[in-house]
């Protein structure tokens, strides 16, 4: 039972990243595609703190608060950039951070990662801990969820919307949108230094190796593949994707041969991309569906 | 002080690959205006079809495995176009970079499937580089800075003396002109998937000659090739030219003074610090093309 | 209302705007009027911020604007439509028409969080206004449709009314009506004619030479980058230059 | 919609359906192996010798009649990858012991888990020093870092090494064994010209090499893997670097020198060894040549191989299945335990001993240093 | 009849520009096409040239349907068209902009007596052969430009405000040139700004306004309608 707990815990744990990109790329229309670098800031912060002493909880904040500060810090430079060139910015950004994580040995401890960090003391070590755990990342994500939905039915969603359908008319209408785009990237980088900081105290392991591009991709499939600039796609695209990476476990593969489910994925991931682009680059839930019926 | 030449000269060398590379995604960036993450994996196709047909069963020598192989990476080049990309042309560039993405990880894994992860080689034995005024020089290396410079002066000649190429340039200058003007739109877009796909896989063989095989060589050059790009601005070959061997300098000499696992860091900085000091530079496509 | 002096813009070699002073504001419909090409809506970039100067400086309700980054100008009272229609198209009618109320506390995430009450209350407003604002562009029926399947016509107005969302003090209005039916053009007037008798000044670049003579009090015309006339638009229709700008010269053609 | 949710529905019967469920008539054993990702060119070898110990197990009929089976789990050669995979070995499979994963940051990920868990991991190729901290359940077959570390610091003294330049490949075992090594070197009077980490997976460390060669150096000390490591031999070799290598255990392997060619001749390493003369490990090598023909051995495969014979010894002697019981049989079965790769007594952190031995390439063969 | 429009409807996307237009352009013939700003005037020569569908109405070249043949195949009937603005590739040098511009003729030999056709009419262009096209004037522009016409020697010649942006001594050279290509026998369709200057030059003229057709007669008749200046200026 311990395993579907893990995957449940490992999905929300995607589905409050998917969420944080999902501010950035479905409501701001930001393409982030270094959006790995948070959740490694967050969970850096957060492993570091908590492994110095200081209460989980406190750590998870803090987390959050450097990654909040380090989005804010890429804005500034980045958001003059726009569509796609903002994209390969943010993607060299978060390969700049991984290789910080890897070289920087006095803080990170390079390559041999942050063994044994702690989980919440009222969640309880050990195999205990699980359900525990489940109920703090279902709390979370959760939160999360109503949280992003707040966002987006607020005037401040519909501000970010402009922006992304039409920078020019945001412009003429007064809005600030380097401000707005910011706040967007800032809210997303907090958001996504939660599921990183979730995602360290959960492993209780971490190495720069679980922060590579491999993971924006994911993550980025996540959100487009359940619909992007909605409230459940995110989600749906989380578990979709944790899932069917578990399922492929289930599979009656012989072993000699298990060293090709890793390529298959990967082209499944790479094809599952391109037909989302070329047949419904909106995702499996529309953002626009509603209105089309009336 | 010859540590510091030598450096360079490998640089140079690096460099000369680099703008191979970058030529490619320049031309396609030049005309379908949109950044081919993908480029990164035909690289990686030209090495490893050389592969396929230089080993058994097929064990073809070297240079005749590089003519299929070639020919092989162009396919797949042009499909790149034909399956995907056309179909996206008239969308948002972010939907063709997330597509291009998509592709770039379908071909890496694909060739990881065939060929696994393991590194491979041509079994090329190491030969002692040739010394010349305290410099270390292999016969691999003189071959790939010789022909990075032969494909990159076929190709001047390609765009300035041929009605192709001039064609092409004049696609990138003003599509809808061209097309008013009865340029063959087809065999233009077609031209210019074979030629980011023909010098991606020569680079790719000449590299893996070099060094060794592996699915993700493509990925990594193609970001630094990518830095190449922007450091001579969009569009710009003679641009590329000198932004490759300016990345491969860089990061080759900076191994001097930082900790070389800040190697690809280097050219990382140096993309992020290009595309913000100069976002307007990347606009000037195919200026200077001559 | 609005002074201009001495605005020049170059494109590369090619002056768009040239030297050009005017004041608008003093009457209620100013035209802007001038043959393709004669720096119309440079100038209107460059009055809403879009583009930089060259030089020059442009006064609004006395307070210098140039230089300033376009939405600062623009919460400052002085907005404008786009040349080609630009609604939101996909968000709904009165979305489009919410987007466009100025200050609004809720767009700022901290209030979002913190002072729900109270975005609850201006929301409320804001869709109050917004209903106002649609039956008096007659979209009422529409105003949960996607934007982008108005038709032309509606887009427009729907356009005009976002603009008058923001509460302007006065609004500029670059070809309102390119591309619409004769019937929707009278409605159209009939709005614009509504707004200035609420005390809101419309500065408008228009090609309907009929329609600018009918119901603008002023016009400027310009060609080539500067400004060759202003006046009244009756007087304007017998000035040998402007004649020349639509026509070409007299002396050579005859 | 409607497409998505029949994927759904498709995913979750998949889910559902786990065949390989532990049955009565067998006893299984998990094993969480790099099948893929950048750790899959040793994981083959490893299976494959995981697979030889087994079926001589099952030839001598089992575990009290019942043959022993391996289920082995891929983890795409990540930490996050070996704990999905541990996770799934314990709670739906419930195997009382599971063979770790290679590479130090993929067991100390999974470590805690059978810790808490209290299921028995076993690792064969782990060395890190930190997995000697894991906790009761944890075991390797493999010596720690530290014995290693040491072992080719006392080499570069033995051969009159005093300076020498330090590179190792930036990953947990380069970075680990290079702590080690630094700090017996250093303390015996040794001296580092130069230090540099080289990075994982790199093609061209063209301008490591220089570094090295500006040193000047009599002798470098290169702790890296097989590719890494061929790739610096070719390049330096290439750039007329004539000096002594010394490296680790990671790098040998006929594979360097397929690799590295000519250029790799003379490299002098030291590796855990054990004596090839035993009949333990005459009879281990003709098994491996006469179920795998023409195949060379693994690296670490006489560890795995270990590990599993030593796993199956515990099995028979255990009261019962409980991890508690195989506990307690393996620590006693380890007991002056001689296997291939000799004397695996645990100690009371799990770890075994290792004498070390030196290995050099010479004719384009890996052979004893004398 | 050479070119035959007939009950042309043309748009983008939503909006409907051109509503059941008519025009007739005879041998050797100047025809100019005048109208206030967005009267649909480019869309009619896009739409006749190919480079725009038309939804409805057919356009007869020399009594054959051409309607939904596109720029290319037109262009080999003899029909071409010289769109407005930037109408030359800045970044190639002026003989590659001609080489472009002879793009369909198939052979080198015809190609390169095309070009000698362009440098004998114009050697101020011929000076500035190898130099990029960018750093010619606006008017080398236009004349670079028009070039294609005297290389291709089509039949009808669409074009597109060739005066746009030009000083007005720059605009008489650049019409007179024009006129010298008509005698040669080669009919323009003329979208013009400024109209005087356009009625000028022509034989006849259409004035349309709001997409439809408004006025036609001769040059002379239309500059002397006081229609046409209330069309301009209102009133």
């Amino acid at each position: 039972m311990d395993y579907l707990l893990h995957i449940l815990i490992v999905a929300l744990i995607y589905a409050v990243f998917a969420m944080s990109l999902n501010l950035e790329l479905g409501y701001a229309g930001l393409y982030n595609f270094g959006h790995v670098a948070f959740f490694g800031i967050g969970a850096y912060t957060s492993a570091l703190l908590s492994l110095a002493g200081l209460p989980v909880p406190l750590g998870m904040a803090c987390a959050m608060v450097a990654a909040g500060m380090a989005g804010a810090l890429l804005c500034v430079p980045a958001l003059r950039l726009t569509g796609d060139f903002f994209g390969i910015a943010t993607l060299v950004f978060a390969e700049m951070v991984r290789l910080f994580f890897l070289n920087e040995r006095w803080l990170t401890k390079g390559p041999m990662g942050l063994p044994g960090i702690p989980r919440p003391s009222w969640v309880g070590t050990g195999i205990a801990a699980m359900p525990m755990f489940l109920v703090l990342c279902l709390l979370l994500t959760v939160s999360v969820f109503l949280l992003v939905r707040w966002v987006a039915v607020s005037p401040f969603g519909r501000a970010l919307k402009v922006v992304r359908e039409d920078e020019y008319v945001a412009q003429a209408l007064g809005k600030n949108v380097f401000s707005l785009k910011t706040r967007a990237v800032v809210a997303g980088s907090v958001l996504a230094g939660l599921a990183g900081s979730l995602w360290a105290h959960y492993i209780t392991y971490i190495s720069p190796g679980d922060f590579t591009l491999n993971e924006t991709i994911l993550v980025l499939l996540c959100v487009v593949l359940g619909g992007k600039g909605t409230n459940w796609g995110p989600v749906l695209g989380a578990f979709a994707v944790v899932f069917f990476q578990e399922a492929l476990r289930f599979l009656p593969i012989p072993a000699d041969l298990g060293r090709l489910i890793a390529p298959l994925q990967g082209m499944v991931y790479g094809l599952a991309l391109i037909l989302i682009m070329l047949q419904r680059p909106e995702g499996v839930i529309s953002e626009y569906r509603r209105s089309r019926v009336c | 002080m010859a540590y510091y030449a030598q450096l360079v000269l490998n640089g140079v060398i690096a460099g000369s690959i680099y703008a191979l590379f970058a030529v490619g995604l320049t031309l396609v960036y030049g005309v379908f205006r949109f950044i081919n993450f993908a480029h990164g994996e035909l690289i990686a196709w030209g090495a490893y079809l050389v592969l396929l047909f230089a080993l058994p069963p097929i064990s073809l020598p070297l240079y005749l495995a590089l003519i299929p192989a070639i020919a092989g990476t162009v396919l797949i080049g042009v499909a790149q176009d034909r399956f995907v990309y056309r179909h996206l042309l008239q969308g948002h560039r972010i939907t063709l970079l997330i597509a291009s993405i998509g592709v770039s990880y379908f071909l890496r894994n694909t060739l990881r499937l065939i060929w696994g992860s393991d590194l491979m080689t041509y079994g090329i034995r190491p030969v002692r580089g040739i010394q010349f005024a305290g410099l270390s020089i292999t016969p691999t290396q003189l071959l790939m800075a010789g022909t990075a410079v032969l494909f990159l002066v076929i190709l001047f000649v390609l765009l300035t003396r041929t009605l192709l190429g001039k064609s092409l340039r004049a696609v990138a200058d003003n599509m809808e002109l061209a097309a008013v003007m009865g340029v063959p739109m087809q065999r233009v877009r077609v031209t210019v998937w074979v030629l980011a796909a023909l010098f991606a896989g020569v680079g790719g063989f000449l590299l893996a000659l070099d060094t060794n095989l592996e699915p993700a060589m493509g990925m990594t050059n193609m970001i630094k090739s990518f830095a190449a790009v922007l450091l001579g601005g969009a569009g710009n070959v003679w641009g590329a030219l000198l932004g490759g061997l300016f990345i491969g300098m860089a990061e080759n000499i900076g191994v001097a003074f930082f900790s070389p696992g800040y190697k690809d860091f280097i050219s990382f900085a140096l993309i992020f610090l290009l595309l913000i000091l100069r976002p307007q530079g990347i606009f000037g496509v195919l200026t200077g093309m001559r | 209302m609005l002074r201009v002096e001495q605005v020049t813009k170059r494109f590369g070699g090619l002056t768009a705007v040239d030297h050009i002073t005017l004041n608008v504001g003093d009457t209620g419909i100013t035209g802007l009027i001038g043959p393709n090409g004669s720096g119309k809506t440079t100038l209107f970039h460059m009055i809403t911020g879009f583009y930089t100067l060259d030089r020059g400086r442009i006064y609004f309700q006395d307070r210098c604007i140039s230089g300033r980054p376009p939405h600062t100008i623009s919460r400052q009272g002085m907005v404008r439509t786009f040349q080609h229609t630009r609604v939101l198209p996909f968000m709904t009618a009165m979305d489009n028409l919410l987007s466009a109320a100025p200050d609004q506390a809720g767009e700022r995430l901290c209030s979002v969080f913190f002072r729900p009450g109270r975005i609850r209350r201006e929301e409320e407003a804001h869709r109050e206004r917004a209903k106002e604002i649609l039956e008096f562009v007659h979209l009422t029926p529409l105003s949960h449709q996607l934007a982008g399947r108005l038709s032309f016509g509606q887009q427009k107005l729907l356009e005009i009314g976002r603009v008058l969302m923001a509460r302007p003090r006065m609004i500029l209005l670059d070809e309102p009506t390119a591309g619409i039916n004769p019937t929707l053009i009278r409605h159209l007037v009939n709005i614009l004619r509504g707004l200035t008798a609420r005390g809101i000044r419309i500065f408008l670049i228009e090609h309907n030479m009929p329609l600018v003579a009918e119901i603008c009090e002023k016009v400027f015309v310009m060609d080539s980058g500067r400004l060759i006339f202003s006046g009244l638009p009756a007087e304007a229709r017998q000035d040998a230059r402007v004649i020349e700008a639509y026509l070409g010269r007299e002396d050579r053609a005859a | 919609m409607k497409k998505m949710i029949f994927l759904l529905l498709g995913l979750g019967v998949l889910f559902c359906w786990s065949p390989g469920m532990a049955e009565s008539d067998e006893i299984t054993v998990g094993a969480v192996t790099p099948l893929t990702g950048k750790l899959a060119v040793y994981g083959e070898g490893f299976q494959q010798a995981m697979l030889l110990a087994l079926d001589q197990v099952n030839a001598r009929g089992g575990i009290h009649g019942k043959p022993m089976k391996i289920a082995f789990e891929d983890n795409n050669s990540t930490s996050k990858g070996s704990v999905s995979a541990i996770q799934k070995l314990i709670t739906i499979h419930k195997f009382p012991v599971i063979f770790g994963p290679a590479a130090s940051s993929n067991f100390l990920a999974v470590c805690p888990i059978a810790q808490q868990n209290r299921v028995i991991l076993i690792g064969a190729e782990s060395a890190a020093s930190a997995i000697t901290r894991c906790g009761s359940y944890v075991f390797r077959v493999f010596p720690s870092d530290r014995l290693q570390g040491k072992g080719v610091a006392e080499l570069a003294l033995d051969l009159g090494y005093k300076e020498v330049v330090l590179t190792y490949v930036n990953n947990d075992w380069g970075v680990g064994l290079a702590d080690v090594f630094k700090e017996v070197f250093l303390k015996n009077g040794g001296r580092l010209l130069d230090e540099f980490a080289h990075d994982e997976g790199k093609t061209d460390y063209r301008s490591e090499v220089l570094r090295i060669k500006k040193n000047d150096p009599e002798a470098v000390v290169n702790l890296t893997y097989i590719k890494e490591g061929a790739t610096v031999l070719k390049q330096a070799y290439e750039n007329g670097v004539d000096v002594q290598w010394l490296m680790g255990s990671a790098s040998k392997s006929p594979k360097l020198v397929a690799l590295a060619g000519g250029a790799a001749e003379g490299v002098i390493g030291t590796y855990p060894t054990f004596s090839q003369q035993t009949p333990q490990y005459r009879a281990f090598k003709a098994a491996w040549d006469r179920k795998y023909p023409g195949k060379k051995l693994p690296i670490f495969g006489e560890y795995n191989y270990d590990m599993v014979k030593l796993t199956a010894r515990a099995l028979k002697a255990a009261e019962s299945m409980s991890p508690e019981d195989i506990r307690t049989a393996l620590m006693e079965v380890s007991k002056g335990y001689r296997g291939v790769t000799g004397d695996k007594t645990f100690d009371a952190n799990g770890d075994v001993g290792a004498a070390y031995g030196r290995w050099t390439v010479k004719q384009g063969g890996i052979t004893d240093y004398p | 009849m050479l070119l035959e429009v007939d009950q042309l409807t043309a748009g983008y996307g939503p909006v409907t520009v051109l509503h059941q237009i008519c025009l007739e352009l005879w041998d050797h013939e100047m025809v100019c096409i005048i109208g206030p700003n967005g009267a649909g005037k480019s869309t009619v020569l896009r739409a006749v040239s190919g480079q725009l569908m038309p939804r409805a109405g057919r356009v007869m070249l020399e009594g054959r349907d051409v309607t939904r043949q596109g720029l290319r195949e037109k262009a080999a009937k003899g029909l071409i068209f010289i769109p407005q603005g930037e109408n030359i590739f800045p970044n190639l040098t002026v003989l590659e902009n001609l080489e472009m511009a002879g793009t369909m003729l198939q052979d080198k030999g015809i190609l390169h007596q095309a070009v000698e056709r362009v440098w004998a009419a114009f050697p101020m262009i011929q000076e500035k052969e190898h130099d990029p096209a960018r750093s010619l004037s606006g008017g080398q522009r236009q004349i670079l430009a028009l070039s294609r016409i005297l290389m291709l020697l089509p039949r009808v010649a669409l074009l597109d405000e060739p005066s746009l942006g030009l000083a007005p001594l720059v605009v008489d050279f650049i019409f007179e040139e024009i006129a010298k290509m008509n005698q040669t026998g080669i009919s323009f369709l003329l979208v013009e700004q400024n109209a005087r200057k356009g009625l000028f030059v022509s034989h006849r003229g259409y004035v349309l306004e709001l997409g439809r057709n408004r006025l036609t007669g001769t040059g002379q008749d239309l500059l002397n309608n006081p229609e046409v200046q209330r069309l301009y200026l209102g009133g």
